[in-house]
């Protein structure tokens, strides 16, 4: 969270500089059936973010020992590629992917019904073809998406949102220029079915009252998102 | 770490526990283990702590470089915060690469030091753009029988409140104590057998399911969140233990000070 | 890329169809699939193009660095290009350190690129031994059902023809379009069922033996050649390769200037 | 390639600088069973170029996974000693190295009958102690010969040479100061009995017309090193 | 071995900076049980150093490409924490600790009774949390106590000692400045019950003469540095 | 290296020898293997040797850089060496990051050589806190048929004793020979059969117990010792082996005086 400044993001009337209110999301498409050589995939648009997420499985794990008796192994990757933001990123190991990766894996294996595929795997790979803000928010959701244009049997959807702070006050959804200026990032992952939740990560600084503010803002985005979702995948395949 | 073989049996053992309202040793849900706070223990280090939750224990050991600063920020210094966990700590902590696992226990530490601002990077220049300190916070566990993240945290913020900026030895005026405006403290409640508990050992770890670590500083403000591991928790469970994190982090924000001075 | 294991049927397959001049996908011996080429579609690169070749689907993006000239050089600036096959393009490529297989695919992209001399590094220095441009390019694929090669030697150079030097951004003058002097083409052949194809896809890749890569220039110029995979050619097989390669390599170079303008 | 400056590396007989004509090779020599610990083995000299190549095997392939039901692996490695070079060569992962090792590798698979050999390895290890231009010819000339000291079947030998261009003139066996101020390198693997190709690279600028030309040489070159090859296993042993 | 300048090491009646004589050592403490999770735990403090040890195991060695059919694997790691020395050590792939590593193993393997464990493995993790001079010998000592306090059978026991030389004198258990501006460093490690050698390792420089006093000195320390250990082990548990 | 699968036997063998007094190959236990000594043998570097030692078989290379003094020592220059085995040297070395055994190897040499203080480093200093001489010493195994140890470090000396520093090259005044100001001597011993002998062949190796390096200087100085590998000695073991060593390294001296000149 930068905090920089004292640059104005919110006019008189409560508008962001985007012209969304608090509460408004960035405009979003999806598309399913992207990558064609894999078994389900999903290309999402969020404002400026542009995410493709491709599913591989269920099929055999190996090697062997990565093998579990009961149920598949989900093997979940994140990873911006270099052209996807001003600063070129050089490929390669990357400890804020790795944990990326690792709780959005923790996320999907809360609704994804592994134990119907014992010593089988199933691949997600999220790539972040251009960023804005909230990439792991739009990859956690893309993911959700292609799994089951994969047909994975999932309990529920994981539709993620993360509001934020800006200039002490509560908004949904950051973008690019309220993120670099922002003073606090809640992202969420909520199952539109039971409003429970199944990915949080927060930093920076929030009040307990604007916490709950910045919860309920993602619990209701989350609704909407999920709206177009399932539009999505009625649809289906590519456009 | 080295995939446990026996959370099958533990799991429905602490289920059956957790219907009694009971834990595995003893104590109630909210009760943490008993937590001693040395600090100043290690002599090469410019500040140090070590905390033992019952039978965890790690060292912070805080080092001081002269760096240069970046050009977008001339007058700003440095914090960096590494956490190990090497296979001394434990049967499953194994040598190698770091696993996510280790990885994200020390972004998720960094996150809580970091976000609160209790160390203000401006305050860390020497002269803008040429030189400041970076300072280091080496986060090293001994031994993990549970919650290494809350014994990291306390570790840490602690031997920044105790470290002392080596100023002489660089040649750069006269040492004197960081400056540590915030104190953030973090508490980690683990889902075991349906109920979150605080301050998990463990066995409760390998035989639960998700964790949920809260960072607060100074007038309950939340700094810090991170869900670890598979798992759905709901909105009631989160305000229930958000509650008891606002309760014990005071209590831990007495225990440092008490060991350190305000 | 981890060991496909149905190659032995797929041979015999293939060889079947080889021997009444078929392909597995009904195409022509020298007949390409469907191929859309879409340039400036990266908002954060520079430069940038999608090639869509059947459900061979890459992407290439231009970035540019200030870097200073290497002391012996000191009048030029770099062109560096990457290309990298992450696991998302297919069932058989595999998380971890480049494979042998992804070396030779990223060095033989870039060699038909910088030995056709299309960027002049020499274009490329802002003040000499002190400032200059480096290009980097950066070729990703997202689908891999065959042909990446020239897939990606297509998405670079439209890429690169596309791309807007950001001066501006790093305060060196007016922004201005990369001179790009020439237009080398890569066009590979596949050796299926004993005789070469243009364009394979990935199944024919799998049951098939050798592969050359012919990179040409203006009036059939010669910038770079490769063969892959175990197997054994004639100079007749490959005068043949040669010959249709200056015609499709003709034809790609009009697709290209049709979409990024000549 | 370079293509620097004007100097002039051919005067008016045809003759290059260090003598010879276009389509003279540097002097060669061979000579077997160098590395005693090893199965079979070859020392080339070439011009200033010396390599060393070492074959273990066939031996049986671990771990398990790499082994191959119907045929032998053939595992390369071609790479540089650190003091080959004038600018020492730092030790370790090189991608050029790794790409030549691969090259190399399906050359010389398509010539040894690996089919008998099921389950096992050969190892083929390539140590280039003195560099002067064409160390990847060298490298896989001096492989064949030292299979065949093994005792490694193979349907032909490969012969590699390389022809370039400096001065827009085609001219076979660049040395050194040549391969600097070159326009162009056509390095290319030959069966001698059937003037068949299973190596061949390229990189510069060839017109057509000199592109068939470099193609005749290397050729023509070929037959004569594999003479030299043929009376190095003749001779058999180390000097 | 630095040897640098003309510092005086050595006082006119023979005492050392640190008031020791020359066949002094430095104040040892040793406790056992530090580590409550493993199997065997150690803490040593010699002057400055401070030193834990732990010890898992025997336990089931895997992957099983490491068992052994006849005898226990003996997995030792020492490593510098980071805020050990003065100079921040960076973690990581160190050759240095690579090699004390391989020596200490192979000096515990001397005396450890593997055999009795076919299969298994020991794993031995010295961590050196406060460094002064002669890490690798109180390592390889503690490692000693923490696999008698493991219960693992040993021959004897490793006790380890480095004498020295400063201003052309040999001099027993060399301290930082010591270390710093000395001429010669003689590890050994001694067995208690013989007399005879598992360890052994030199650099610097030393006559004949001089190299027969250190090695009296160092035997005769480890003599008294063992009886310090025999007291912990029997004591017991931690403090 | 790969774990070698026949030592049992071969063990029982050697012991059988070792109690006639016998060794593997016929030679007596002080005896060395026919030594070959070979200097200036690589073009491209500044100082070379290559050692034959029976069928083992290394070079040892010599190249210069320019370097910045440290500085905290700005009047000296740096001494490097690197050891590597690569699997081109026999059939258990394999590829990949170096080994335990490779490390040991190289740092057992390079203290030898470092700690004899042959090399003064200040002498390869040229502006004092601006430009000094890196030398860098490469040893490189072409054929491991035991004791790598002595060979690298006899072709070591020798490429140092017939090094050429190349400041004309870099400008910094006349080429002359690098000053090696003494001659430091390894000899290595192996527990073959419960008692030592020297220069053991690669079957004495596999089949026997610990090794002992002793490095010698002049007037017999010891600059370097290193027990290697399992296994337990005597006090006079030890004394038994450094009188032979005494001897040994005074024949092997004469010999690389009598190849590149005192």
């Amino acid at each position: 969270m930068g905090g920089y400044g004292d640059i104005k993001m919110i006019d008189e009337n409560g508008l962001r500089m985007d012209g969304r209110s608090a509460t408004d999301v960035r405009p979003i498409t999806i598309e399913t059936g992207v990558v064609p050589v894999a078994d389900g995939s999903c290309r999402m648009t969020w404002g400026t973010n542009d995410v493709i997420v491709a599913v591989y499985g269920p099929m055999e794990a190996h090697p062997r020992k990565i093998q579990r008796q009961d149920r598949a192994v989900l093997d979940v990757r994140y990873n911006m590629a270099p052209f996807s933001t001003t600063d070129r990123i050089r490929p390669g190991f990357n400890r804020r992917s790795r944990e990326i990766s690792k709780v959005t894996a923790d996320a999907l294996a809360s609704v994804v019904l592994l134990e119907m595929y014992p010593r089988s795997k199933i691949r997600v790979e999220i790539e972040v073809i251009c960023a804005e803000a909230g990439t792991r928010c739009v990859g956690l959701t893309a993911a959700s998406v292609a799994l089951a244009d994969a047909g994975i049997p999932m309990t529920d959807m994981v539709v993620s949102v993360a509001s934020g702070k800006i200039n002490d006050v509560v908004v949904c959804d950051l973008n690019k220029e309220e993120d670099n200026y922002g003073e606090a990032d809640l992202p969420m992952g909520v199952l539109p079915n039971t409003g429970e939740i199944v990915f949080l990560q927060m930093d920076g600084d929030l009040s307990p009252e604007q916490f709950q503010t910045a919860w309920d803002y993602n619990v209701n985005a989350a609704m909407e998102v999920h709206k177009i979702m399932i539009e999505a995948l009625k649809n289906g395949g590519a456009k | 770490m080295a995939i446990p073989l026996v959370p099958k049996i533990l799991r429905s053992h602490l289920l059956e526990l957790a219907s009694k309202d009971e834990r595995i040793d003893g104590r109630g849900r909210w009760e943490g283990r008993q937590t001693k706070l040395e600090v100043d223990i290690l002599p090469r280090a410019e500040g140090s702590a070590k905390v033992t939750m019952g039978d965890t224990i790690v060292y912070a050991g805080v080092k001081f470089q002269l760096m240069t600063p970046y050009s977008d920020r001339p007058n700003e210094g440095g914090l960096m915060c590494s956490a190990e966990v090497r296979p001394v700590a434990g049967r499953n902590w194994e040598p190698g690469p770091p696993s996510a696992e280790s990885i994200e226990l020390g972004r998720v530490v960094d996150r809580g030091i970091r976000e609160s601002g209790c160390i203000d990077v401006k305050s860390l220049c020497i002269i803008p753009g040429e030189k400041a300190w970076q300072v280091i916070l080496d986060l090293f566990a001994i031994s993990d029988d549970g919650n290494l993240f809350d014994a990291f945290a306390l570790a840490a913020i602690a031997a920044l409140k105790n470290a002392k900026v080596p100023c002489e030895r660089f040649e750069v005026g006269q040492d004197h104590l960081l400056e540590v405006s915030s104190m953030p403290i973090m508490c980690s409640y683990h889902k075991v057998g349906n109920r979150f508990v605080y301050d998990a050992s463990k066995k409760e770890e390998l035989g639960g399911d998700e964790r949920i670590h809260i960072t607060l500083g100074e007038a309950n403000h939340v700094h810090s969140l991170q869900k670890g591991l598979k798992g759905i928790f709901s909105a009631d469970e989160f305000v229930e233990i958000m509650e008891k994190a606002k309760d014990t982090s005071k209590e831990l924000r007495k225990l440092v000070n008490s060991v350190v001075g305000e």
